[in-house]
């Protein structure tokens, strides 16, 4: 199991690498995705089963969905392609990887003092369902209001004239 | 953590025969349609056209598989190969026996809607990296319909999921010894039967690929054993969505001891591929603004109703 | 019915709202009604509260009618005081604004704007009315505003013609001057006495301070400050002969009757707190005695009838302070009123001369009037004999009483006593050689007149106005309880003749002038010394040279130097750092989401810096 | 069964967080831009989850349901959004919405 934590890492990893240097939309998307499902696995080895079929419904299966669903409408795809190259110019890149690697460097610093192997235990479906319909009824209600008004705007921004 | 992994020949087996079954259906399906439609079918190759599939598979497998020049080739090649993977990895949390199956999974039922909702993208990269406007406009069909067509089907089995209160197939085959879910169940099964019909796109629901009106849909560019893989695949999401039916809502292995458990899966699972198929012969298609009216304006509150019922009648009956 | 007090002041005020939001279309004989009526009203229930007050025998008398304001301990209500003082007040606005308002409908007759010059009246007799009989400072403020508001509106009443325009910017300007040092004595007197109550205020202020207190001389000094702008005093004077650009009545009424009188009332009202600093009080009359010398000798020079009359009437209120400054209280209040009777009638019978010249006003343009204009004769005659002291005419008795009580004032009291006599030879000169030109000799009118103008209602008030410059010395004004002076004062037989000999010198002089012209003016004139005195005294003491110099051209000087705003520079400055720093944090608010992006992500970095620091 | 250092998942969650960043700050196609977003917000759930498992809790994963609840709300207010951009502009350089300049 460990050995599929840090695989399943590792492809994260390198597909999300893979999505910000794409210059097709739709292969940055199949990266994107790619890494969805590796890091779904990783949160299966985690112990978080629930979580890891929802990464891969809802994310995987249904965000990303609506991501071509709208390339697809646009009609975006490979005659970008050399527009995106254009956009990604070598000199844009230098401040946000010197911002990004700083950042990383001081997670990692501050991560690294942490101490503590965990040993991954399953929490089904049932415990999480518990609390989510319990302490946490409020949090599910707020969630759905935000569920209505992302229903409504999209609806609305989306319609045409 | 209860994860029966098999061997690897149990895998090889199973994956052996749902794909075998899948190719035979190709045949199959002829004939029956065939017999529904009073005609004959395919009766030349072998004894009453048993040696179709096979020249069929001859067929496919030597025609130039060609990738058209203006298609994004990276999402054109794998696109296919998303659908056989997805269908065939949603067998793995399948029981078709008490000691047959590859993973006793506790969220086996939201494994298979996940490889169901991950199905939608193999239709759409095949249409959208076909660079044709038929591809495209089945492909566009295709994303809306799956998309929201998976809703109601994971709505519709959540009915059966409360009733045995685990996500685990082989516990819900378990807990049907009493009775089969179809009965308290009728509504979401039926619910569930429409949806899968859908998620598979077969007709009657066979919009995306509908060639009356655009071509062939999605896979009009494809060819050769790219678009048997399509193809294949369909068979096989037929398959699946029958063994679906079967384990959720008609006890699965379940069945009078005289026959060994399997046999009786495999004979509830034929059933239900015998009955799609004589949908395919019995319906007409609908429009496809009538297919997304119907789903969300009908269905989703049925399913929603149906669940709502089922959980204040498990509530009152505590 | 002295509980209908508040009714005095609101009559005009609902005249003037009348007035004003019907914008002149009332016909003429409306406004008439509404304007004139308003303050006829007001004089009648004046004369009944006065009445009954004077029948009551009490001292003073308050009607509360509600509070102002009130903030912290600090309540100014709209309560009215009524006392002699405020008594003799009222019944002279009223009165004789009555007799000028009826006056000024057939003065005013052909003018386009009769509807917002009876606005004007009225709004400026409810102001004044609220002057005198506000019962703190505030609300006495307020009038005190008021009345200047509608001055300034007044004088500049024919504002098509810059001049007047600038004149009632002018009187304006200058007594806004001293109404500052009114208003900085009143925040004085709050902040000492803790009250602005006027009885309270005194109370207080008796018990509190001792004779000489510093506290004391400030606020008289800031008071006096306000008194001398309005009364047109030393050396705040040069305003008032510049007002005479007004129409006839506005002079009559306010810039000699009524308004210009207000210093001396509230020098009166306050009189206590000018007997808590004798040096001030002094320099009260040394105030007036120069303003009545000063004024007198530029009467002397004058050609244009109504300034005449202006610096008379400024010379007349120099009689006032006078008696306010030796203490003779009730002498000046008395003064107050014969003077209000018979410089209104010598203003109104001047308005009837000039109509009937048509808008002449050089009295050497006149002349020989005496058959054509019997009732301006008359008028003038008696107003001149009242103003000179003539004896047993009004303004005998009352400038007797202050001349003697100056006499029996210590200290200075003998050079207010001769100056004063000075004053009133210098009266009798001036004055009749104004009615000796206009009235006799040839006629050098350009357009002689036909008849004397105007009906009824313009020779009644001038009849009326005669009787009382006749008689009004006799009218006993209640005001002993109030100021308890009434300390006899006698001098010695010889002086007092003497005295009242002086000014009748000066009437003889002024005929042998010009009406026999035995002596010659010519003649006098003779001497360049005579001719540069002569155009000194005519520009009045060259104060309005001096004032140009020492304040208007400095300002001038100071205005054109900042025209770049020095000051305003430095707040410049604040605008300038401002928008150079916003042209610095403009930038990045380039409005480039990646850009906004980078800066949250830098932030975090920072914050993040920071707290792996801690 | 093995141990997993609690850190290296979190980890993994900066990097892709970081890798997001980059993805968010760089790219001028908005699609892109919100894609690199929803890494960002994937990688927060991560960490949830990492966290989650570190407590043996079911916490970590509400949270990670509320993140995945946000991420759909958004995307579907945001792609909404680039449709109505791409009508109005022609294009989906996120430099053309640059007209709130100060």
């Amino acid at each position: 199991m460990i050995a599929l934590f840090y695989i399943a890492g590792a492809i994260a990893v390198i597909a999300t690498v893979a999505v910000i240097l794409q210059t097709n939309i739709v292969h940055g998307l199949l990266y994107l995705i790619l890494s969805l499902l590796a890091v779904a696995v990783i949160f299966y080895v985690l112990g978080a089963p629930f979580a890891a079929v929802l990464e891969a419904i809802v994310y995987a299966g249904a965000i990303m969905v609506l991501f071509l669903f709208v390339i697809m409408m646009l009609n975006l795809g490979q005659h970008t392609r050399d527009q995106e190259r254009d956009w990604l110019s070598p000199r844009g890149w230098i401040a946000p990887s010197i911002m990004a690697a700083i950042l990383l460097g001081q997670l990692l610093t501050v991560l690294s003092s942490i101490d503590y192997d965990l040993v991954p235990e399953q929490v089904g479906v049932m415990e999480v369902s518990a609390l989510l319909f319990g302490p946490y009824v409020l949090a599910v209600e707020l969630a759905s209001i935000l569920l209505l008004a992302g229903l409504v705007a999209a609806y609305h921004l989306a319609k045409t004239k | 953590m209860e994860l029966e992994i098999g061997s690897a020949l149990s895998i090889g087996l199973i994956l052996g025969v749902v794909i075998i079954t899948a190719a035979l259906l190709i045949t199959v399906e002829r004939r029956l349609l065939g017999f529904w439609q009073e005609r004959l079918g395919p009766n030349r190759v072998g004894w009453f056209g048993s040696l179709q599939v096979v020249a069929d598979m001859i067929k496919i497998f030597t025609k130039e598989d060609w990738v058209p020049p203006f298609a994004d080739k990276f999402s054109f090649v794998i696109a296919p190969g998303i659908i056989m993977t997805v269908v065939l990895l949603s067998f793995a949390v399948i029981p078709f026996a008490p000691n047959i199956g590859v993973i006793d999974s506790n969220i086996g039922v939201l494994f298979v809607l996940a490889m169901a909702s991950l199905g939608a993208y193999s239709v759409m990269l095949g249409g959208l990296s076909s660079d044709n406007k038929y591809a495209l406009l089945g492909s566009l069909r295709a994303a809306a319909q799956m998309v929201s067509y998976e809703v109601f089907m994971g709505i519709s089995l959540l009915g059966v999921v409360a009733l045995t209160g685990s996500f685990n197939m082989r516990e819900i085959v378990e807990s049907q010894a009493d009775g089969w879910y179809i009965i308290p169940q009728f509504i979401g099964f039926v619910i569930f039967l429409i949806a899968g019909v859908a998620e598979s796109h077969r007709l009657p629901f066979d919009i995306p690929e509908a060639e009356q009106e655009i071509c062939a849909g999605y896979h009009t560019e494809y060819s050769g054993m790219k678009f048997g893989m399509f193809f294949v695949a369909e068979y096989i999401g037929l398959v699946l969505i029958s063994s679906l039916i079967t384990v959720l809502f008609f006890g699965g292995w379940l069945g009078p001891a005289f026959l060994p458990p399997v046999i009786w899966f495999a004979i509830k699972v034929f059933v239900f591929i015998a009955f799609f198929i004589l949908m395919r012969a019995a319906v007409p298609r609908p429009r496809y603004d009538q297919l997304m009216s119907y789903g969300w304006l009908f269905l989703l509150p049925l399913s929603l109703v149906n669940l709502l019922v089922t959980g204040v009648i498990i509530l009152s009956t505590q | 019915m002295q509980e209908l007090i508040w009714l005095l002041p609101t009559y005009p005020l609902l005249g003037f709202l009348a007035l004003v939001l019907t914008a002149g279309r009332l016909p003429k004989n409306v406004v008439a009604i509404i304007g004139a009526g308003s303050v006829g009203l007001s004089f009648l229930t004046a004369a009944i509260i006065a009445a009954q007050f004077l029948a009551s025998g009490e001292e003073y008398f308050i009607k509360e009618v509600w509070t102002w304001m009130a903030v912290g301990g600090f309540t100014p209500g709209f309560n009215f005081y009524l006392d002699g003082l405020s008594l003799v007040m009222m019944l002279v606005i009223t009165g004789v604004g009555f007799l000028i308002h009826l006056y000024a409908t057939g003065y005013m007759a052909d003018d386009p704007g009769y509807s917002r010059f009876f606005s004007y009246m009225n709004l400026f007799v409810a102001a004044m009315l609220m002057l005198v009989l506000g019962d703190n400072l505030v609300l006495l403020y307020l009038g005190w505003e008021g009345v200047g508001l509608c001055s300034y509106l007044l004088i500049g009443f024919w504002y098509t013609n810059p001049d007047n325009g600038y004149a009632a910017r002018k009187a304006f300007v200058v007594t806004r001057v001293g109404d500052t040092a009114m208003a900085l004595g009143l925040f004085l007197l709050f902040a000492e006495l803790g009250t602005l109550n006027i009885q309270d205020m005194l109370h207080a202020a008796e018990a509190e301070w001792e004779i000489g207190n510093g506290l004391a001389v400030a606020a008289a000094l800031l008071l006096l400050g306000g008194a001398v702008g309005k009364s047109a005093q030393l050396p705040l004077q040069t305003w008032l002969p510049d007002a005479m650009a007004g129409p006839t009545p506005i002079s009559a009424l306010i810039h000699a009757a009524t308004m210009v009188t207000a210093g001396v009332y509230l020098i009166a009202r306050t009189h206590i707190l000018f007997e808590l600093a004798p040096n001030v009080q002094e320099l009260v009359g040394w105030v007036g005695l120069i303003t009545l010398l000063m004024a007198g000798f530029i009467a002397l020079t004058q050609s244009d009838i109504k300034r005449i009359l202006a610096f008379s009437t400024m010379s007349q209120i120099g009689y006032m302070f006078l008696a306010l400054g030796v203490g003779a209280w009730s002498a000046g209040i008395l003064h107050l009123m014969t003077h209000a009777f018979f410089k209104a009638l010598l203003f109104l019978a001047s308005g009837t001369v000039i109509l009937s010249l048509h808008h002449e006003q050089d009295i050497f343009k006149m002349g020989a009037l005496r058959q054509k204009l019997p009732v301006s004769f008359f008028s003038f005659l008696l107003g001149s004999l009242a103003l000179t002291a003539f004896p047993y005419t009004s303004g005998y008795f009352s400038k007797d009483e202050i001349l003697i009580a100056a006499h029996g004032m210590e200290g200075p009291g003998m050079i207010f006593f001769y100056g004063g006599v000075f004053g009133a030879f210098l009266t009798g000169i001036y004055t009749f050689r104004l009615f000796f030109i206009v009235f006799f000799g040839e006629s050098k009118a350009a357009h002689p007149p036909e008849q004397e103008y105007g009906g009824w209602n313009m020779n009644g008030p001038l009849i009326l106005l005669m009787i009382l410059s006749v008689v009004g010395g006799f009218i006993a004004v209640p005001l002993d309880p109030l100021f308890g002076d009434h300390e006899e004062h006698h001098i010695s037989g010889l002086l007092h003749a003497f005295m009242i000999a002086v000014p009748l010198i000066g009437i003889a002089i002024s005929a042998c002038f010009f009406y026999f012209k035995i002596w010659s003016v010519e003649k006098l004139m003779a001497s360049s010394f005579a001719q540069s005195l002569h155009k000194f005294w005519n520009s009045g003491w060259g104060f309005d040279w001096l004032y140009d110099r020492l304040f208007v051209l400095p300002f001038l000087w100071l205005a054109r130097i900042n025209r770049a705003d020095i000051i305003d520079s430095f707040y410049g400055l604040v605008v300038e750092v401002s928008r150079a720093a916003n042209g610095m944090i403009v930038k990045t608010q380039s409005g480039y989401l990646r850009w906004y992006a980078l800066s949250i992500a830098a932030g975090l970095v920072v914050l993040i810096t920071i707290g792996v620091m801690l | 069964m093995e141990s997993i250092p609690v850190e290296h998942g979190l980890i993994l969650a900066a990097i892709l967080f970081s890798i997001g960043l980059i993805g968010v700050l760089t790219r001028r196609n908005i699609v892109f831009v919100l894609m690199s977003l929803e890494i960002m917000l994937n990688a927060g759930g991560l960490a949830f989850i990492v966290g989650a498992a570190r407590w043996g809790h079911a916490e970590g994963q509400i949270m990670f349901l509320m993140i995945i609840t946000l991420a759909a709300a958004e995307v579907a207010v945001g792609l909404g959004l680039i449709i109505q951009m791409f009508r109005r502009y022609k294009t989906v350089d996120i430099n053309v919405l640059s007209e709130m300049k100060g």
